[in-house]
């Protein structure tokens, strides 16, 4: 056989498996999806806090969490009575931004 | 002992040949679009400088026992370098947008035929057959299955092929949408499509890379080291008990290899391997790779389009390739350019995140059926 | 060249036997128990993958020439990453609350004479003493003093003694508080004990793991490796003048090193090397020097009850092992059980911390003693 | 010389040492301890962090906890007039949490 | 098997000779000078403990299948160890006073005079020209450059050389004003220079590591290993776009490899490598290649002066060194000594970056000229 | 030769090559300089912001600027009026402090 007969019976053959494949890993999500069905949310992120570092700074974060809203209450009240800078409410309506859900490396 | 022949330790100046300069230009090239293109700059920087240590004449660093010389033998003789970097991939990949939405899976294989046709392609212009593997796998646009298989296949044309693979990365931006425009009708860009994503549990997350493992290594064996470490990597992001390991996967283990692989793969750029015509070949095989995968997963996503009534937008089928989130993001913007309240992005995600996972199989496959060889 | 083999690659599946489909499911297990149930996941879920991994046909990322047979050459064989493991876990351990209860440091050696009990009876049920000592020295309850004893004394049976190590260290607090109470009548456990800790120089704690180096080598120059890297990373993080080695140390070495440890590890776990009756003794032999050991502990307790006229807890003695801070912990929770004013924490942590320190003195000087046969 | 005999010569002399080891260790610290005693422990800490870096962070973070305080005063004044958030004064005594003690990787 | 081999195991103390004894006395010092004196702790402790470990009798493992061994072999005799630091150092270093400030590059020369004049007193001393050249390059005063360069030309003499650098190198503050002083009168130390500084692009700043790795691998190719790597590091501190690699070099490359460094080089320190007359000879020429390397500075400074008309001051020329920025520090405060006024820091940081990359390059140079031989 | 001669023409050589060396450097940076003027100073600087980790969180590092502000100026608004503690003001009025500028590790 020729090498671009080769290379036809390679091309078909992987073209077939590799769908196949992926097919495949399509039966088994849909199977697995249907098997472990999630649990109320909240609880899968808890569980997802097991190190023992993370658990700490997690924790400290969400100490602060009141701390910043208390913050951002009381600056937007008292800009709101000053009006002084229109447009910085709907940041802070927005919460802390991004950086309170970064994960502490 | 002979004072004499200490002049002789100057003349290296004298022994640049125009080889030697055409690979250092090539060398300043890479850098140049590593740091002001952006042009995948954590490969292409250590490549280039890798390229300009070894046309260098009489380079201590350069030769079987230098630096990089020990580098090459300890990380991709062994293929540990690829394997590592998988590991670190495997850790920072999120398959949730495939779990959620599996049906995108089969984008993921259609995204890949590229590969199949430059294969054919190649041997037509006379590269062997396990040279036009290595080729053909360019279009698996993923840098350590790219190394990994050519250096299985082909580890002569390690330089020219990987070098191609990381180059045409960035490009995809650039070469998608007009691929994109030109195999769809307007009516068929039009098409909005409904998202209903699937909840994913943790166990789902957690059994997917052991499963996928498995299916794979069974189906081809020769390629579980390529699946095996980028699902690893992925095990220990989404069990949540380790993530200092985790961590230290995607950032220790990640960086360092890439600075050492980097540097070994500019090392095999001499102007003996690199500057003949078959590099030329190579080069614009691999563009024709890119190429041919997009086309494939728009030809694919026309397909869906048929067979769904009308239900699917073709567009989607260009993401099915290796470049996340790149190429779901250029899905987006083109769907916006015909209809500013089209939000593809998030199916653009199921395909591209099965293209990340195509991409290993292909590469995988090709390397798998080559070895019965 | 022949395309007839191609169909060759596709026979995986038909060459999977019972014993991998039993090591498959070992496999799956060690992850479960690593993610579900939270035991020493760093290195069952690694271990597990590896597991996985060896146990499917022609799997080339576990044969000799594979990543998993690479890391096991470089890692295992040469006894690097154990002790590269212990540099990382020195610069992690605190020995102040033994510094501060110098009393305590007895209990350490009281807590590992299951090593020797179970060494015995292992050569009773016919093993012979190299593996007698290496299924003994599971009662150090410290992963890498049992892989590098057991690398030494019997690398054929690495596989079955590591997994046992590390699947009953997170059943410390389950076996801990029964043989306690067994052991102890009511009026012991409810012994107060006051606490005067000693204070502690940073000039002591810079020179003990000196000095502790000099002496364990002196004694038992065999186990070097072990003290010697343990009490090097200590040093490190007690100097306080290279913080940031000692973070490289228990960071970056520690982390990629647990990586790459746990996968060579599963990937010893062959149905040929594990299924056999053997591992369900060494199973059997090394909860019994958990048991035993703790046992130990209570029992050398009891006997400090006894000569200090009832002033000491015998409680306290079950802690003198390696399992830190859980066993102090158990006591302490035992403790309050009977007597909730009962402060017995801070002696337990010295006997724990002595328990490190003996655990390592005690895989040491069995395989030195073993040497000189 | 049966194995279970020198087993036992093993086991013997294994336990032997063993007690020897660590009862040599208890001697060992004992000694350091009085040629050694710990002076000023004040001292001692500040000295550990010489590393550069840890230094800087630690650094700023001391420089910003007039400005945390100052914003917990503020916020607490405001709500104690507006008392929509009972309990949130509360967490603010504890101070400002576990983050600002945290050290810099 | 012989039960009566077992006491033999506990005769390690009667092993002990007095050259070991000396030798712990010396880790010791060495530890103590780390962690007390502060003199470069990241080197003197783990090179301390190496030698500790190295002097106890039968310690397992410094022996040739140690751990120790094993990293020597892996890392020093490969030069993987200091070629992977300087990778690191590249990445910490900013050329940036130098580049504002190109005319103090000669005295980056100028600094390293010492070198050759020490080779030639060492020559006179009966060393044979390969360890006259090793034992020049103490005065590069450069740890990796130094460790590079002596386990090239005379592998046997790599303890007491590298000791020696390390050890003199937290000497520089104590040294350098003395010499300073000596050299040069009031008048010279009086001269105020005007501050200019050139305003440097981020280009010139990314081609800067590059060219210099073309030229001085141009000039000597055997010393490329050292240029190229401290270079690399350094283009991808300044390209901007690969801050994770370039932190990678300078954190997890950096002080693993310190680590291990330390450990091989300290595991070299055995009594018969280092009690010798020419243990004291060397310790005695590294010390005379620091003084005239800054002499050699100081009077290039005066020449300077003469040249310039007065405008130069010749204090500046002491810090064309490789002791980064401390030696430049000292010229500012000598020069404060006698015009409080007088602010030379930004020339001497000047002067100082040239000398660090001057140290490497003449380094590299002796290197390159001894192999012709 | 003897050993001394050889000695002397290598270190004759070796201190020529490098202060020849370090000579064309100077030149070499000359040329650069020229070649390359600065642009300005501050596109420079946004150029280096590259990484895409480090940019996400200078990102969110920018966002809250606009909070600190505010805190800082809510804060010192209501000190101005209690003038409960003199000299903080000052330390606001040099801006947030070191931290905001942290490089993300
Ligand atoms: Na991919
Ligand atoms: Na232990
Ligand atoms: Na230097």
């Amino acid at each position: 056989m020729d090498e671009f007969s080769i290379g036809i019976t390679i091309s078909v053959l992987g073209i077939g498996v590799l769908f196949a494949a992926l097919g495949l890993l399509t039966l088994v999500i849909l199977l697995l999806s249907r098997l472990f069905r999630p649990v109320s949310k909240d609880e899968g992120e808890e569980k997802m806090v097991q190190d023992e570092t993370e658990g700490l700074v997690s924790a400290s974060q969400r100490e602060k969490r009141p701390l910043v809203a208390a913050v951002a209450v009381a600056v937007s009240h008292l800009l709101a009575e000053e009006k002084k800078k229109a447009g910085l409410g709907q940041s802070l309506h927005k919460g802390p931004g991004k950086y309170w859900d970064r994960k502490a490396k | 002992m002979d004072i004499d022949n200490i002049w002789q330790l100057f003349q290296a100046p004298t022994l640049i040949t125009w080889k030697m300069l055409v690979m250092l230009i090539a060398g300043g090239i890479l850098i140049y679009l590593g740091i002001a293109k952006d042009y995948e700059p954590m490969l292409l920087i250590p490549i280039g400088f890798g390229a300009l240590l070894t046309n260098l004449p009489l380079s201590g660093i350069a030769g079987e026992d230098g630096l990089l010389g020990v580098l090459y033998r300890i990380g991709i003789k062994t293929e540990i370098f690829p394997l590592l970097l998988f590991i670190g991939l495997g850790a920072m990949t999120d398959f949730g947008p495939l779990l959620e939405n599996p049906k995108m899976a089969l984008l993921g294989a259609a995204g890949h035929i590229g590969i199949f046709a430059t294969l054919l392609l190649a041997i037509q212009l006379g590269f062997d057959i396990f040279e036009a593997g290595s080729i053909g796998v360019i279009g698996t646009m993923d840098g350590p299955t790219v190394i990994f298989v050519a250096s299985k296949l082909s580890p002569e044309m390690l330089a020219p092929i990987s070098v191609a693979a990381y180059s045409y990365m960035s490009l995809v931006p650039i070469i998608q949408p007009p691929i994109m425009k030109l195999l769809t009708t307007k009516k068929e860009r039009l098409v909005r499509m409904t998202y209903s994503k699937q909840e994913v549990s943790k166990t789902t997350r957690v059994l997917f890379p052991i499963v996928v493992t498995l299916f794979v290594t069974l189906i081809a064996p020769v390629a579980s080291p390529l699946i095996a470490t980028i699902m690893f990597g992925n095990l220990l992001r989404e069990s949540g008990v380790v993530d200092r390991l985790a961590n230290a996967a995607k950032n220790e283990i990640a960086n360092v290899t890439t600075i050492f692989l980097g540097l070994s793969i500019g090392a095999t750029m001499t102007g003996e391997a690199f500057i003949r015509l078959e590099t030329l070949y190579i080069l614009l095989l691999g563009l024709f790779a890119f190429v041919m995968d997009m086309a494939g997963g728009v030809l694919f996503g026309k397909f869906l389009y048929l067979v769904t009534g009308g239900k699917f937008n073709p567009l989607i089928g260009s993401a099915g390739i290796s470049a996340f989130p790149m190429s779901a993001r250029v899905v987006q913007r083109v769907g916006q350019e015909y209809d500013y309240q089209n939000f593809l992005l998030m199916h653009a995600m199921g395909a591209n995140t099965a293209g990340q996972l195509g991409s290993v199989i292909a590469g995988g496959l090709v390397l798998a059926l080559l070895s019965g060889l």
